[in-house]
């Protein structure tokens, strides 16, 4: 098991330089460099080309690469143009509020599609089936972006039960249960946009394990034993389905980082996502970049982390 | 004779094709004792599994008419809690794939395990592990307390279908279905679970139904034999004289196509053709008749029974009269 | 001349490990086999699951690379020869296992049969379809099949679609890997007797690899033992069923069920002396590591592996 | 072997193939359309749009559609503008229609660029294995890690001429993936059939038995994945325009329709300007899928409906 982990981040490291690279290309692909929203431009043009030459700008690309990897290392995304601040700084007051947000659609998804995924696939082809699968095909078909405008119109402006913008209401002050639940109210409508359209495949996945699961050999084995069907369905069957879904949980956060995208800049919630859009309108590119990096990190975790738990729940990798 | 132990009269087990019924097992009587094995042979298609699953209660949308006496009691339409209180008990099954018929995901020893636990809830844990090393112990199985740790995966086929075994034996059942046991296997290893099977015969006492398609298999394990073609039992005999003196076409050719010990390179007396498929079944006459239409119509029942030729050997129509293969010279 | 000439085969498949993905050791599948197969002959090669037989089948025709060792075919030296070079594959030919993966499930029967003709002959439309239906015709099946697929006929049928391919080309020598063990016993005694017919009218040489000891002796005239990827026992039907030397070659000749019910309790009998010399003697027939020795003649027709004397 | 025995009696099937042509031709996939009638609608429906879309889009002035007159700005539906106005006074049903047609044509075009290039290297990945299944497959790996549509929008404003082929193409870029993966898989388990290795001994060449032998083998679920991904690629291209970050501005598109709603205003009280884009987006979507889901089922023998 070990090895196979030790395995898999070892795959995982050239993915991040790799990624790195890229994301630097990108970044030296970008009009303007550190300078050109720091200084004033009424400084003379001399001053600038010492200031390059002082900053490496002016160093063969390996050099600033290094450079660049170094101050990552330490922390250093460079500055915000547009808001004159440390761009890890400026990403630590988003983060949270998009970490939170991921946590409560994830939660979310897996409340709905366990649940719905275990009754469609146990009673398939049953008229409760039916319902269940017809919302997984709509839910399918639907693109986030359109069902989250519908939710935001119907219950935010329509009937006004969920605030339609921010993640906290002003004023209240924080530390409280109420600034916790106010928090809460205010993820509640985008987290469940999210998980309404993300969970469909969950479910379907599900369902056809269930379905797939239910046909297998061994479960005549256990028929055989003398096993009641509950306890097969509960001891052999899902067991053996849920398993794979668990090995899920780390693709589902790289499919959330899509999601935070659309569903921030839509609900104006204050997160990373909402964030990076505004950061290449505004031509703010060293915020940009960093988070492209980050979400990029957070992916290769994501795959890496489905990768062992899926290894550490089927024996068939686990021993060997 | 010994008192049967099942006694099945006229099971017939139908399956739906779209809007209809066809019979995969039709008009089938046979009794299994204690102590012995039954034999029932057969080429893919003609219903052999389909009559193990029907035993066993284990087909859940087919249509089952006839008696299934097991003991005494009638278990064609028994409800899913008088089977499971049955089966694992009183019937056992061995599987043919010992791969697939355990659950990758499960110890060993909670497989073996499950089986006790499920027909006796008051053993303490720690009694049913040893209960399930015994069996383990029992099966063949060296170092039974590693294995029962172990998963199906890291086992050898031959150990992996031992396993499967003791899964049925779990609670000394009287009779035991075995499909297709040892298919799977290399003949090394189906010969020592041919031997093991026979040994806990004789130790439990137990009524045997071995379905295979292996004449050779049959030969070595069986005391009597029932052939089945198209769904019917064709001919049922003790094992001696099915082997000596086979009547119906269909037996004598199948006894023909095996390539036996004697003389290297001669000639297989084979019948062309093969088992239809549940769909294109004849319906009325004899099944058979279609595989060899040199031998005249009117040798043929209209509504072919199972008739006893000698005592305890029974044949189905009167074809086998007058059947002759197509390169013998006629009588 | 032997018609084909195997020398010191050896296959070897690398095992990936550690944490690397590196190249740990090796599966030998095939480890030194040699021997030859006389021309008209049926030569069987014989072992259980593992023991390399359909491996060196598989790397003669050139499915499998050879790691080491020759092959000859009517004395050429074709072991370094690729699928480029034509010629060897009009005169080799396979009949494989499954006849339903054998056959390409979206072609029709008239392609399939076709598809050697295609590479090798430059034949009209007319000619290939007469040449395809004569095939037909040659394995019992009706020339009206050409516009079938595969799915249409039986397994039996399909292995004699499979065999008429194999044919197309008037090869010299057919690899039959296994060719009736997915079949049902009758259907297999049809396919046997079928393959013997064609043997006399074509004056084929098989290469007939099976694990069913019934059917090798029904076939063969030579028969070869492996175990492990090494020969155990090389010799004529006659000497491999009635004389067996090595303790493999007899646990495995014991192990058939005896078709004769009469004979139960004596085969039994047989077959546990047999395993308990087996266990006993292990250690005088195989190598510190489990495997064979080298093959020894005995007499003119038979060899065995048996550690060097002295 | 004997495992025939009780399949053929417990799966209730197989019956009607006797006569039918090639068991996963491309008839049995229009049949299995025809048979399902919501398929069958939605096939319907799809290609009633299209022809609807690509005709009238024909008769259109697009020059005078995007043209901003500030005389007309946000006018509810009237005889004049059918479905009224935006903020630029634009007509929005010929930006509906013109902007649908875009959303197709751009839809097809990245998934034909996606499979021909992801069928490529599936094939080549699968079919060869070893050392070049094992580079091209880390290549893959490490395209799938990426987070897609963030790089696509940094390369959108980043690029440099931007147009509707360019951007295209990063799309395609970046959705190629997922096709490669199928067919590399399906690859891997078809060349270990015997039937391949017939043809390798019959001396077909590997590019032969590839694209003739394997490749028709894999059409059925080329065509599902295709047309699933038909409607993906719809759906992303509306996305992206909605962010911003798709068509050029001078290009009407759905998603750019929809994104008129990110303010408020238009959300609640101006429902003509974005509810038509939002139904047909979901009503194509949903069409695209139901063709694609049949198409599925019928490739799934065990899924087959009758």
């Amino acid at each position: 098991m070990w090895k196979f982990t030790v395995r898999r981040i070892l795959i995982m490291i050239p993915q991040i330089i790799l990624l790195s690279v890229l994301i630097f290309i990108m970044a030296k692909m970008m009009p303007g460099d550190a300078l050109s929203g720091l200084i004033d431009p009424n400084i003379d043009p001399e001053t600038i080309a010492e200031q390059r030459e002082k900053l490496g700008l002016n160093d063969p690309w390996h050099i600033q690469y290094a450079n660049w990897v170094k101050d990552l290392f330490q922390g250093d995304l460079g500055m915000s143009f547009r808001y004159k601040m440390p761009v890890t700084e400026l990403i630590g007051q988003r983060l949270a509020n998009t970490v939170w947000l991921s946590l409560l659609t994830l939660v979310l998804i897996y409340a709905i599609s366990i649940p719905l995924g275990l009754i469609s696939g146990r009673y398939n082809d049953t008229w409760l089936d039916r319902v269940i699968t017809g919302y997984t095909y709509i839910g399918f078909a639907t693109p986030l972006f359109i069902f989250a405008l519908v939710m935001l119109w119907f219950f935010g402006f329509t009937l006004g039960w969920f605030p339609t913008g921010g993640s906290v209401q002003p004023g209240v002050e924080s530390g409280t249960f109420e600034y916790v639940m106010n928090r809460i109210y205010h993820m509640l409508l985008p987290a469940l946009s999210m998980a309404l359209i993300t969970t469909v495949s969950t479910v379907q996945y599900l369902r056809n394990e269930i379905i797939d699961t239910k046909q297998k050999d061994f479960i005549l084995t256990a028929r055989a034993k003398g096993a009641s069907e509950s306890r097969i369905y509960n001891r052999h069957i899902l067991r053996n389905s849920l398993l794979p879904i668990a090995a899920f949980f780390g693709y589902e956060i790289t499919g959330l980082i899509g999601g935070t995208v659309f569903v921030e800049s839509i609900f104006s919630y204050p997160g990373m996502g909402q964030l990076f859009l505004e950061s290449i309108v505004q031509r703010d590119y060293s915020v940009a970049t960093s988070l492209t990096l980050l979400f990029g990190i957070a992916t290769i975790l994501g795959a890496l982390l489905s990768d062992i738990i899926l290894s550490l729940v089927d024996p068939r990798i686990r021993i060997k | 004779m010994s008192q049967a132990l099942l006694k099945i009269k006229n099971l017939k087990t139908s399956f739906r094709i779209k809007d209809d019924y066809y019979a995969a097992v039709d008009d089938v009587s046979l009794t299994v004792n204690k102590n012995e094995v039954l034999a029932i042979v057969g080429e893919s298609g003609c219903g052999k599994s389909a009559l193990a699953f029907s035993i066993m209660g284990l087909h859940n949308r087919a249509k089952i008419e006839g008696n299934i006496l097991f003991k005494g009691k009638d278990l064609a339409n028994a409800s899913p809690t008088e089977w499971s209180k049955i089966r694992g008990k009183e019937m056992g099954m061995i599987f043919q794939d010992p791969l697939t018929a355990l659950n990758p995901l499960m110890i060993i020893g909670d497989q073996i395990g499950e089986a006790i636990y499920l027909h006796n809830k008051n053993i303490s844990k720690e009694q049913r592990k040893l209960k399930v090393i015994d069996l383990l112990e029992k099966v063949g199985i060296p170092h039974p307390e590693r294995v029962y740790d172990q998963f199906p995966h890291e086992l050898s086929g031959g150990m992996r279908q031992r396993v499967v075994i003791a899964t049925a034996i779990a609670n000394q059942p009287e009779l035991l279905i075995a499909d297709e046991p040892t298919t799977a296997l290399d003949v090394t290893i189906q010969s020592q679970i041919l031997d093991l099977m026979k040994q806990l015969k004789e130790d439990m006492d137990a009524g045997i139904i071995m379905i295979t398609h292996d004449l050779g298999v049959v030969a070595e394990m069986a005391d009597r034999v029932a052939v089945m073609y198209a769904g019917q039992i064709v001919e049922i005999a003790d094992v001696y004289t099915l082997f000596e003196n086979p009547q119906h076409p269909y037996t004598r050719s199948l006894l023909n196509s095996v390539p036996n010990n004697k003389e290297a390179s001669s000639k297989l007396h084979v019948i062309q053709g093969i088992v239809p498929s549940l769909q294109f079944l004849p319906r009325k006459g004899c099944r058979f008749s279609a595989r060899i239409p040199w031998i005249d119509v009117s040798a043929h029942e209209e509504n072919p029974q199972l008739h006893e030729i000698e005592p305890g050997h029974f044949v189905r129509c009167s074809c086998y009269k007058h059947f002759h293969f197509p390169e013998e010279e006629v009588q | 001349m032997s018609i084909l000439k195997v020398k010191d085969l050896k296959v070897h498949f690398p095992i990936k490990g550690g944490i690397f993905g590196r190249t740990v050791d090796y599966v030998k599948a095939v480890d030194g086999v040699s021997f030859s197969i006389e021309k008209g002959m049926t030569y069987g090669l014989v072992g259980e699951s593992g023991s390399g037989k359909t491996t060196t089948g598989r790397a003669i025709i050139g499915l499998n690379k050879i790691t080491s060792g020759n092959v000859l075919f009517e004395g050429k030296d074709i072991t370094s020869y690729r699928r480029a070079k034509a010629d060897y594959y009009k005169d080799v030919q396979m009949i494989f296992q499954d006849p339903y993966s054998s056959l390409n499930p979206r072609k029709r029967v008239l392609d399939i049969v076709a598809e050697p003709l295609r590479n090798f002959e430059k034949l009209s439309r007319q000619e290939e379809k007469k040449r395809v239906q004569e095939l037909l015709e040659l394995v019992g099946l009706s020339p009206e099949s050409i516009l079938k697929y595969p799915h249409q006929f039986s397994g039996g049928q399909r292995q004699r679609i499979g065999i008429a391919r194999a044919i197309a080309l008037k090869p010299k020598l057919i690899i039959a890997d296994e060719p009736v063990s997915a079949l049902d016993v009758s259907v297999q005694a049809q396919v046997l007797n079928f393959m013997q017919d064609i043997q006399k009218e074509l004056d084929l040489t098989y290469l007939f690899i099976s694990h069913d000891l019934g059917v090798i002796r029904h076939m063969c005239n030579r028969i070869g033992i492996m175990y492990k990827g090494r020969y155990v026992e090389e010799g004529t039907t006659e000497d491999i069923f009635n004389n067996p030397q090595h303790i493999y070659t007899k646990r495995l000749v014991a192990a058939i069920p005896d078709i004769d019910p009469n004979k139960r309790k004596e085969h039994a009998k047989f077959r546990q002396e047999v395993q308990r010399e087996y266990e006993q003697s292990f250690n005088d027939y195989f190598d510190e590591n489990g495997l064979a020795y080298d093959l020894q003649s005995i007499s003119d027709t038979h060899l065995v592996a048996l550690p060097k004397k002295g | 072997m004997k495992k025939d025995d009780t399949t053929m009696v417990e799966t209730v099937e197989q019956p009607e193939q006797i006569n039918s042509e090639s068991p996963t031709g491309l008839k049995i996939l229009w049949r299995e359309i025809v048979r399902d009638k919501v398929a069958l609608i939605s096939l319907i429906f799809i290609v009633l749009i299209t022809t609807i879309v690509f005709g009238v889009s024909l008769i259109l002035d697009q020059d005078q559609i995007v043209k901003v007159d500030l005389l007309s700005i946000h006018q509810p539906p009237s005889d004049e503008f059918i479905l009224g106005t935006d903020y630029g006074g634009r007509d929005v049903f010929g930006q509906l229609i013109i902007g649908t047609r875009n959303s197709l044509a751009i839809g097809f075009l990245v998934t034909l660029m996606t499979g021909v290039f992801g069928i490529i290297y599936g094939l080549t990945a699968g079919y060869f294995g070893g050392h070049v299944d094992n580079i091209l497959m880390r290549i893959l790996d490490f395209m799938m890690v990426l987070p897609f549509l963030m790089i696509v929008i940094v390369f959108v404003a980043l690029v440099p001429k931007y147009s509707v082929w360019t951007f295209s193409l990063i799309m395609t870029a970046f959705l190629w993936m997922g096709i490669a993966r199928l067919i590399r898989s399906k690859t891997l388990a078809e060349k270990e059939l015997d039937y391949v290795q017939a043809s390798k001994t019959l001396g077909s060449s590997n590019l032969k038995i590839m694209f003739t032998q394997v490749l028709p083998n894999l059409s059925s679920i080329i065509i599902v994945n295709m047309t699933l991904n038909l409607a993906a690629n719809i759906g992303l291209e509306s996305g992206l325009s909605f962010l911003g970050f798709g068509f050029p501005e001078s290009t009407p598109s759905l998603g750019t329709l929809l994104s008129y709603a990110t303010n408020p205003q238009t959300l609640q009280y101006r429902w003509w300007i974005w509810v038509p884009a939002a139904l047909l987006i979901l009503l194509l979507m949903l069409s695209v899928n139901n063709v694609g889901q049949a198409l599925k089922r019928a490739t799934d023998a065990r899924q087959r409906r009758g």
